[in-house]
């Protein structure tokens, strides 16, 4: 069943990233954009973790999503697209080929050793997902967050500069 | 002055005198002063010269040194500034000295007027004190200074004229030519000292390298290398086949250059080497087959040469080349005495020759300069009957020309006959070089009489303009002929072969080097050995030879002047030849001169420009030009970079991962 | 319970579509969603991970990444109007001035 | 004082550079005036070097001054450590000798940009001092690199009509060298080091002297050395910068770097390369003696067509350096001290001879062999005193020239080198046709040139700056043995310090396949 | 709940992160500032953010030879930290000194301008002091974000645009690489923070074989190698240098490369440490790649910022080979080649900054025909910075590239030394060829439009002290390098 349910998300979740390049307009790209995102929120969920499924609809699908729609319509790409394909695709496609067969031997190769965490479902189940992600972001991980903060700062200087009609 | 510690003295006046003159000559300007001061510095240096050689005669230790001062002292190498007296050098010495005073003075009257006067006297002295270095220098390398020295100042004197491109030109190649026999005299020097030093001597010094001699093999391979490469120098400086050819353009040096350079002292410079390293050369005797067949080829070559030529200095210069291959011969047969011998005598009436006709020179110059004429001076065609304008002269070229032609009891018959002697009869001796001596004796008679005829006797082919006004030298030029004409008549007696010794004079010259020469002779058997009759006998044949060569020419250019132009025409192709000095000058051109210049130009144009430069020039191009093609990988396009990057990743991952 | 190296090979082949489309696009904007194509498949290793090993680091890191990606739209698409109003265009290929 | 006579004589000029750029740039006749002052006090500052007796007593190093300068613990450690012997002695007194007559030669050559030419000849002439005294590598190497920026600038800026050319290729072509040179000295160090030998010692030769570096070490390191200095000598068929620099160089320029550049290479070679790599050596000296053969003929017959005077004059160093390299390599006594005075020659004649080749270009702005002919006419003085240099170059006996060449063949004859020596003896013959049939085409015969007909004969400025030399020419040719006596102790301790490390003369060992202690 | 609280008080160290606070305190004071002060004005901002580092450089001096760790071992000031944010702070110090001129005759008296900068150098500073992969990330993201705002700061010339716009679009690009390493190292240990990770590889068997972990770790540098500019990730920085304004570039060159030198040699040297062989060869090939790339194709330019690009590219492969030595001396050297090469190279572009016209079109070598004459201090300014950047004593850059190489010898890579100094030779040509048009050209044009500003004048003779001091005396500050190393 959950098996099922993977392999169809991950077919949605392949073909959305699939058309995202592939796509003529830019908008039917970001609509699948939208799609594939939506594919990785189900797969969170099914990582048992839905604060992040969470995160990843809002942040992502709400507010990236929308400011990318919005350049789009801003420079009205909506239909006319320059050329489209570049003489590069054989590259790009050989290229990404390799890169996925290397991954796939490492992946493969490789083994995930480093279990053995304290965080088994049966945690999540009796904290709960949202607690433990506060736990994590405030006990030991409270300076990147402040970083994060100056980050979002300095992007928004930045827009505001970079966007500002004249001095 | 008791001892011999002012040696030193008899080189520092000319030096001296050369300073003097040279640097406040400009401001002297007064001929006189410049010439009296130039004279009298080598005159002194006669004095003190006479004086040594007195005391040299009365003093039984005949070997004398003086060392001035250290020079180089480098570990195993000490060389001395040093000064050796004894027979022989005493003998230059006065020659030297002698003579040159004698030129000095002549040069007074024969220089008057010329620009560069001071010029003159200074580079005259200049020459008297290399060449004195090189006569008394007690080791190698002082010789080696007098040696390389008397090169310099032929050169300066040589190139006296120097706006005349040929002076110039034979100035260059004096020197160049001096240096070829210089290169043998260094690796001779060299290879001496590193066998001596071999042996555990280490020295350049004439007095231990002779007592030391006996070190090396007698007759070895390395004795022979050694002498061989002196005897390259002395070919060089002493103008011997093959390096003979700058002597004749050097007569474009002033007159009386030409009468001291080249006639008495520095081209005999060789022979006095010889004569200084006698035991080295007695040790060997293939050098000295080949020193006696170099010499006599030399004589009877320059001797063949000297048929044709007209200019009346040339033919002095070739007689001059021949005559020096008479002393070689004689050392070449190890008749060393009598090889030093005749470069006496030669000095004598050479020098009379070249003065002579320096005289002459002087009055057609001064005729033609009167009739405003511009005919070559020199050239013995437009001379001819000049004995009544001036008898001086004739009288002295007369009897130098007997004496050079070996006619009894003037002084070149005693010195030619005892060389040609020890030729046929020494145990170095042998018959070819006697029978080319011969032969070379009777050419040598011939053509110098031809040049007195031409000079002095029948009609006068003179420019009518100048006929009457060739005036007699002043006395400053006359006086030192009549001296050295004396010379040349008397000189000769210190030397009377045992053979015609009737007085029993005995032979004071043979007594006088006996101590420089006996060891060498008595070491290896060098003797003549020969009844006195037989002695008389080739006596009498050489006088008769002379004889002929003197008829013939009176016959050809006396009684039947037409005969020379006959016979030209008859052996037009041979007189050609002669005439152009068998083109051995073109023949080194093309061998030597020019190929060297060829690789000159090859090497740098065409090596050192393409190919070594090139290469470095080369490197440099590569590099710029792989940056010039890198860089247009950087193409500006994104995706470009994108793909390079990926590459990138793959290829490190893929390598750990897949490799 | 879906075993995670399903996750992570799924993972790798959204990184490499999402690469070839940085490749080979040539609208900035859309290579810009395929670079977001790619840090999406990164966070999805993480959390895949980070139920693996068993702590939460890993998801706060993806917390992270999203940040990131927000703080580099915002920049990045300031920086392509930017472009735009200049060249009238934000196709890549136009950004060919600085070469060689 | 004494003791820190050396630092003061180097830094000296330095100083006066400092003060120098506080000089007003338009004044010329000051910053003339200023820089011949700073030299000529530098000259005074070393004269006590020349008179010291020490040197003729001892071989070993006098003047000794030593400070850490940087130590980083156990990283490496550098010190300021300088002295001067035997061997370097007479080079540091060339260098203070020869820069005021370079800075008199400037009077009325150069005209543009006085300020900048002078900083820079006092920058060159601490570079040079440095690199004759320093007796750490490292400290050496600073200033041999030091030598290069103001040479390039003189070249670059003062030069004729080629000189960017010239000057980037005099720079990159010795910078290539002395680069490997660097990897070397940073290699021997580090050998020195993991061969415990205290890092206090920094990079001083004196101990690296004991080293013993396995032979294939030494191979490689011999060659970056040498190379290196190779180049700078310049050694065939290396050489090719030295025309383009002298020829392009202001007269000023190809004075120093006659007569003292040059002599960095020959210097590095007995101070450095030799010593420090003796076991290398004899595997090399084949090669390097063939080198300087050919470059004395080479370099006599290429100058022999040259048409420029001051590329004849090049070449003619290519060739007499030739002898230096010969006499060197002898390593014996004779040969060593042939070397040495031959470098003081060269530096003495050569110098003479750019200066005489300027002070015709500054009469008539040409180097052009055939655009002269009969100057002895106009200029009798300047045809004497170019007559003597002409001669000591040729190496006539009683000039300086004699006593080097001969000495220099001589000891290549007893070394064993005897064929090289008889062939390198074909070089007097060579040097007197180059250098004569010049003579004669410039001085002799008539003018024809009517540009030639109204020449100044020298000024007294000009025979003043002469005169030194011609006292030189004739002391050396006359006397040498003021330079021996305090030349051959060190020499002398050189040699033992070579025999004691078995250098076996000629007799050529081969290299192994040389592998460094774990080449990457 | 409180307990919470309590736990992550516990964690909290002020010292540790001391300085990058104190810095971005002042960075959002003077973005208030500068949003009220009048339009054009903004020296006073400029001033302001000079004090701003100067007071952090103080601060974070104090850090020196105590190490402080904190917030769960994520940040830690060592000295190895100090010394970065020292060179980081030098860097935008000289980079503001010569900003604000510039950016008035550029046309853009933007105060926002300073703040970015000082947030730039906060995340340089949090990337040298990071301790988790995390710190170190968005530390590299902090300055990777303000730097793509700077490089396009000029909005309205297209070519400060394209700078921009790659800058980004390649830094997002391999931002994505090093993410998914990172998360690769992660699954493998389980754990971001470095000494976990080292930790973890030491105690757990064959995990430094592991190819997930390897490969985890190399992709992981991938995103330092862009940052550092290292072949075949290097094609972004000429564009980037060429295009984006001069003090930026200059800060780029130095500082970024600094930070991101700091964050890959603790990543290198702390987590990475057990695949040492597998790491050493690459940066062997890496390095040579780097150098040679750079300096072969500066021969040609014409631009001399684009060259300046390159050539700082050919120095990255210099700094490598202190990577590949792996000793203490290669370690500090890399540390000491750092500060050199920012006096060098920020001076350098100083002069640059002063010569230019509005647009910088004349910034290219014939464009500096006989500036030597027309403006001497600028003129031997700028000789003094190319002199150092050849690597010629008694610059800076000689003694750099000596303590580079001389580790490379002692640890043996001799060949690798000789390529080095090989290619410095190549490198000599376009380094005097800016020289010979400077002084052995004659002068097309005066340099009228050169006011020599006091701000940048400041800037250019501190970079000429740095310079001379650190090439005749560099003793201490080598001793600090030595301090500085692990």
């Amino acid at each position: 069943m959950e098996a099922i349910l993977f392999y169809l998300t991950a077919l949605v979740a392949v073909l959305a990233a699939f058309f995202v390049t592939n796509c003529r307009n830019p908008v039917n790209s970001a609509l699948c954009l939208v799609t594939n995102f939506i594919c990785l929120a189900v797969f969170y969920v099914m990582l048992e973790a839905p604060f992040m499924a969470a995160i990843q609809i809002m942040v992502y699908a709400g507010a990236i999503m929308v400011l990318i729609v919005f350049v789009i319509m801003l420079l009205n790409l909506g239909t006319a697209v320059k050329s489209r394909y570049t003489h590069g695709m054989v590259a790009g496609g050989v290229l990404s080929v390799l890169l996925l067969i290397v991954a796939n031997v490492f992946l493969r190769n490789g083994n995930a050793t480093g279990t053995g965490g304290d965080i088994t479902s049966a945690v999540i189940e009796s904290y709960g997902h949202t607690e433990l992600i506060g736990r994590a972001m405030f006990v030991d991980f409270l300076l990147p967050f402040e970083i994060a903060s100056i980050l979002l700062l300095v992007a928004i200087v930045g827009a505001v500069v970079l966007s500002k009609r004249k001095v | 002055m008791q001892g011999y510690s002012y040696l030193w003295l008899i080189p520092f006046f000319p030096l001296v005198g050369s300073i003097i003159n040279g640097l406040f000559g400009k401001k002297i300007k007064n001929e006189a002063v410049i010439g009296g001061i130039g004279t009298l510095a080598i005159f002194s240096s006669f004095v003190v010269s006479c004086s040594y050689l007195i005391k040299l005669l009365g003093d039984d230790v005949k070997v004398h040194q003086q060392v001035v001062a250290s020079w180089m002292s480098v570990g195993d190498l000490q060389v001395d500034w040093g000064f050796l007296l004894d027979p022989l050098s005493a003998l230059m010495i006065m020659v030297v000295t002698g003579v040159g005073s004698l030129i000095h003075l002549y040069s007074i009257g024969y220089m008057h007027g010329e620009v560069g006067f001071y010029r003159f006297f200074s580079y005259l002295n200049l020459f008297c004190f290399s060449m004195l270095m090189l006569v008394l220098g007690n080791n190698a390398l002082v010789m080696f200074i007098g040696w390389e020295g008397v090169g310099l100042c032929s050169y300066l004197l040589i190139g006296y004229y120097f706006e005349k491109k040929s002076a110039g030109d034979a100035a260059k190649k004096a020197f160049v030519v001096n240096r070829i026999g210089d290169f043998g005299f260094l690796c001779g020097l060299l290879t001496l000292f590193w066998a001596l030093g071999s042996k555990g001597v280490w020295t350049l010094n004439f007095v231990e390298i002779s007592e030391n001699a006996h070190l090396l093999q007698s007759g070895g391979l390395l004795v022979t290398v050694v002498t061989l490469c002196f005897f390259l120098g002395a070919t060089g400086k002493s103008a011997q086949i093959p390096l003979y050819t700058w002597l004749p353009d050097a007569m474009e040096g002033p007159t009386p250059v030409s009468a001291l350079i080249h006639a008495a002292t520095m081209v005999t410079a060789g022979v006095y080497m010889i004569g200084r390293m006698n035991i080295l050369f007695a040790m060997s005797p293939t050098t000295m087959m080949v020193v006696a067949f170099v010499g006599a080829a030399t004589a009877i070559f320059a001797a063949s040469i000297g048929f044709a030529q007209n200019d009346i200095k040339r033919v002095l210069a070739y007689s001059t080349v021949s005559q020096l291959g008479f002393m070689f011969m004689a050392m070449g047969v190890g008749a060393f005495t009598a090889g030093i011998f005749h470069l006496m005598t030669h000095a004598f009436f050479k020098a009379c020759l070249f003065l002579g006709s320096g005289s002459v020179i002087h009055g057609m110059h001064h005729a033609y300069h009167h009739a405003h004429l511009h005919d070559d001076p020199q050239d013995m065609r437009n001379m001819g009957g000049l004995r009544k304008f001036m008898p001086v002269t004739h009288a002295t070229f007369g009897i130098s020309c007997l004496a050079i032609a070996g006619i009894p009891f003037f002084s070149g018959f005693f010195s030619k006959d005892e060389i040609l002697w020890w030729t046929f009869a020494s145990t170095r001796g042998s018959m070819i070089v006697w029978i080319v001596g011969a032969i070379a004796a009777c050419m040598t008679a011939f053509y110098m009489f031809r040049c007195l005829y031409m000079t002095f006797y029948g009609e006068q082919k003179t420019h009518p303009k100048a006929k009457n006004h060739i005036p007699e030298s002043p006395w400053v030029i006359t006086l030192p002929l009549v001296v050295l004409a004396g010379l040349a008549t008397v000189g000769g007696l210190i030397g009377i072969p045992h053979a015609i010794d009737v007085m029993h004079v005995g032979n004071k010259l043979n007594d006088f080097l006996a101590p420089v020469f006996s060891q060498a002779q008595q070491l290896h058997q060098i003797e003549a050995h020969g009844s006195a009759s037989l002695e008389i006998a080739l006596m009498v044949l050489s006088v008769l030879i002379a004889v002929v060569g003197i008829g013939s020419a009176t016959v050809m250019y006396l009684k039947k002047p037409e005969l020379p132009g006959k016979f030209t025409a008859a052996f037009s192709g041979l007189h050609k030849a002669v005439f152009n000095k068998w083109y051995i000058d073109e023949l080194y051109d093309f061998l030597f001169v020019n190929p060297c210049k060829k690789l000159g130009i090859f090497l740098w144009r065409g090596f050192d420009v393409k190919v070594v430069d090139g290469i470095v020039n080369g490197c440099a191009w590569v590099v710029k030009g792989i940056g010039a093609g890198l860089r247009y990988s950087q193409s500006g396009y994104l995706h470009n970079y994108a793909v390079a990057m990926v590459v990138g990743v793959v290829v490190i991952v893929g390598y750990y991962v897949l490799g | 319970m879906i075993d995670t190296s399903h996750y992570m090979l799924l993972s790798a082949i959204l990184f490499s579509i999402g690469s070839y489309g940085v490749l080979t696009r040539k609208n900035a904007i859309v290579i810009f969603m395929c670079i977001e194509v790619m840090l999406n498949s990164v966070n999805l290793t993480f959390i895949a991970l980070s139920r693996h090993v068993g702590n939460m680091d890993g998801q706060i890191f993806v917390f992270f990444v999203m940040t990131v990606a927000a703080a580099e739209a915002a920049v990045g698409l300031a920086l392509m109007i930017a472009f735009y109003r200049n060249k009238d265009s934000i196709d890549v290929d136009d950004f060919n001035m600085l070469k060689w | 004082m004494a003791d820190y006579l050396l630092s003061i004589m180097t830094f000296f000029p330095l100083l006066g550079m400092l003060f120098i750029l506080f000089i007003p740039r338009d004044n010329d006749g000051l910053l003339k005036g200023f820089t011949l002052v700073v030299t000529l006090i530098t000259f005074a500052i070393s004269l006590p070097l020349a008179f010291d007796n020490a040197f003729a007593t001892s071989g070993g190093m006098h003047y000794r001054e030593f400070y850490e300068w940087i130590k980083i613990g156990s990283f490496f450690q550098m010190n300021y450590s300088i002295g001067v012997d035997g061997i370097s002695l007479w080079l540091v007194m060339l260098t203070t000798f020869i820069m005021p007559i370079a800075v008199l030669s400037t009077w009325k050559s150069v005209e543009k940009h006085t300020k900048g030419f002078m900083a820079l000849l006092l920058l060159l002439e601490t570079g040079m001092l440095g690199a004759f005294v320093s007796l750490d590598l490292f400290l050496f190497y600073i200033f041999w690199e030091l030598m290069l920026i103001p040479m390039y600038f003189l070249i670059g800026i003062w030069g004729g009509k080629n000189r960017i050319y010239a000057a980037v290729k005099f720079f990159i072509y010795t910078a290539v060298g002395s680069l490997l040179m660097l990897v070397a000295i940073m290699f021997v160090y580090y050998y020195a080091i993991q061969s415990g030998m205290s890092p206090a010692n920094g990079f001083g030769i004196l101990e690296f002297y004991k080293l013993d570096i396995p032979y294939h070490a030494q191979y490689w390191l011999f060659l970056a050395f040498g190379f290196s200095f190779a180049i700078k000598v310049p050694m065939f068929p290396l050489h090719t910068w030295l025309p383009d620099a002298h020829t392009e160089a202001p007269t000023a320029g190809s004075v120093i770097l006659a007569a003292v550049l040059l002599k960095m290479g020959t210097y590095g070679y007995i101070r450095f390369a030799m010593p420090l790599f003796p076991d290398a050596l004899p595997t090399f000296i084949p090669l390097l003696a063939t080198l300087s053969v050919i470059g004395i003929i080479y370099g006599s017959l290429v100058a022999m067509m040259q048409e420029d005077v001051k590329k004849l004059v090049a070449y003619s160093s290519v060739a007499h350096l030739g002898f230096v390299m010969l006499g060197i390599f002898a390593m014996n006594l004779q040969g060593l001290a042939g070397g040495m005075i031959q470098m003081v020659n060269h530096g003495i004649s050569t110098g003479a001879l750019f200066l005489i080749v300027g002070f015709i270009y500054e009469r008539r702005h040409t180097r052009l062999i055939s655009e002269f002919g009969g100057l002895a006419h106009k200029m009798p003085i300047f045809a004497t005193i170019f007559l003597i240099i002409t001669f000591s170059s040729i190496g006539l006996p009683g000039t300086n020239g004699f006593v080097g060449e001969f000495l220099a063949l001589m000891g290549a004859f007893e070394a064993g080198l005897r064929w090289y020596a008889v062939v390198a003896t074909t070089g007097v013959i060579f040097a007197a046709v180059y250098m004569l049939w010049m003579y004669q085409r410039v001085m002799f015969g008539k003018i024809t040139n009517p540009a030639n007909e109204n020449l100044k004969d020298l000024s007294s400025r000009e025979i003043a700056i002469m005169l030194p030399l011609l006292v030189f020419v004739f002391w050396i040719g006359v006397y040498p043995n003021t330079f021996f006596d305090k030349m051959n102790p060190a020499l002398e301790q050189f040699i033992k310090q070579m025999e004691s490390r078995q250098v076996a003369m000629v007799e050529v060992q081969q290299p192994e396949i040389a592998t460094l202690i774990e080449f990457k | 709940m409180e307990n919470l609280a309590q736990e992550a008080i516990q964690n909290v160290n002020l010292q540790a992160i001391m300085p990058s606070l104190v810095l971005c305190c002042f960075g959002l004071v003077l973005l208030l500032v500068s949003v009220f002060s009048q339009r054009g004005k903004t020296t006073h901002v400029a001033w302001l953010s000079i004090i701003a580092l100067v007071v952090t450089g103080f601060v974070s001096l104090s850090g020196w030879n105590n190490p402080q760790a904190g917030f769960a071992g994520s940040v830690v000031i060592d000295n190895f930290a100090t010394f970065f944010s020292m060179i980081c702070l030098i860097a935008a110090a000289l980079t503001i000194l010569m900003s604000d001129d510039y950016l008035k005759r550029e046309g853009y008296p933007v105060g926002e301008y300073y703040p970015l900068i000082l947030f730039t150098t906060a995340g340089a500073m949090w990337m040298a002091s990071g301790t988790d992969l995390m710190t170190i990330f968005l530390g590299l993201e902090v300055l990777s974000v303000s730097l793509y705002v700077l490089a396009g700061f000029f909005r309205d010339q297209t070519k400060s645009n394209e700078a921009g716009l790659k800058y980004f679009f390649l830094g997002a690009f391999s931002t994505g690489f090093m993410l998914y390493g990172v998360a690769l190292l992660y699954g493998v240990t389980g754990t971001t923070k470095l000494d976990g990770i080292a930790e973890f590889v030491r105690s757990t068997e064959g995990v430094s074989s592991d190819l997930m972990f390897i490969s985890g770790g190399l992709l992981l540098l991938t995103g330092f190698l862009f940052k550092v500019a290292a072949a075949p990730f290097h094609m972004w920085t000429p564009d980037v240098y060429q295009g984006a304004p001069t003090p930026v570039t200059a800060f780029m060159s130095a500082g970024a490369k600094a930070a991101a030198f700091a964050a890959f040699m603790r990543v290198t040297f702390v987590a990475l440490e057990d695949i040492q062989d597998d790491l050493t060869a690459l940066f062997w090939v890496l390095a040579v790649l780097t150098m040679t790339i750079g300096n072969f194709i500066a021969l040609n330019q014409q631009d001399i910022k684009r060259m300046l690009a390159y050539s700082s590219i050919s120095h990255a492969g210099y700094a490598l080979v202190g990577l590949v030595a792996w000793s203490d001396i290669g370690f500090s050297g890399i540390l000491f080649y750092m500060l050199v090469y920012t006096f060098m190279n920020m001076g350098a572009f100083a002069v640059l900054v002063l010569v230019g016209k509005q647009g910088e079109e004349n910034l290219t070598v014939d464009g500096l025909s006989g500036m030597g004459y027309k403006k001497p201090f600028l003129g031997i300014a700028l000789c003094i910075f190319l002199f150092s950047l050849m690597g010629l004593p008694p610059t800076a850059g000689f003694t750099g590239k000596f303590y580079i190489f001389a580790a490379a010898v002692d640890s043996g890579y001799i060949w690798l030394a000789v390529i080095g100094v090989l290619n410095s030779a190549v490198s000599l040509y376009y380094y005097l060829r800016v020289m010979v048009h400077m002084y052995f050209k004659d002068p097309q044009e005066d340099f009228s439009w050169v006011s020599i500003n006091p701000a940048t004048a400041i800037s250019i003779i501190v970079s000429i002290a740095g310079v001379l001091w650190l090439g005749i005396l560099p003793g201490p500050v080598m001793e600090l390098a030595k301090l500085a190393g692990f």
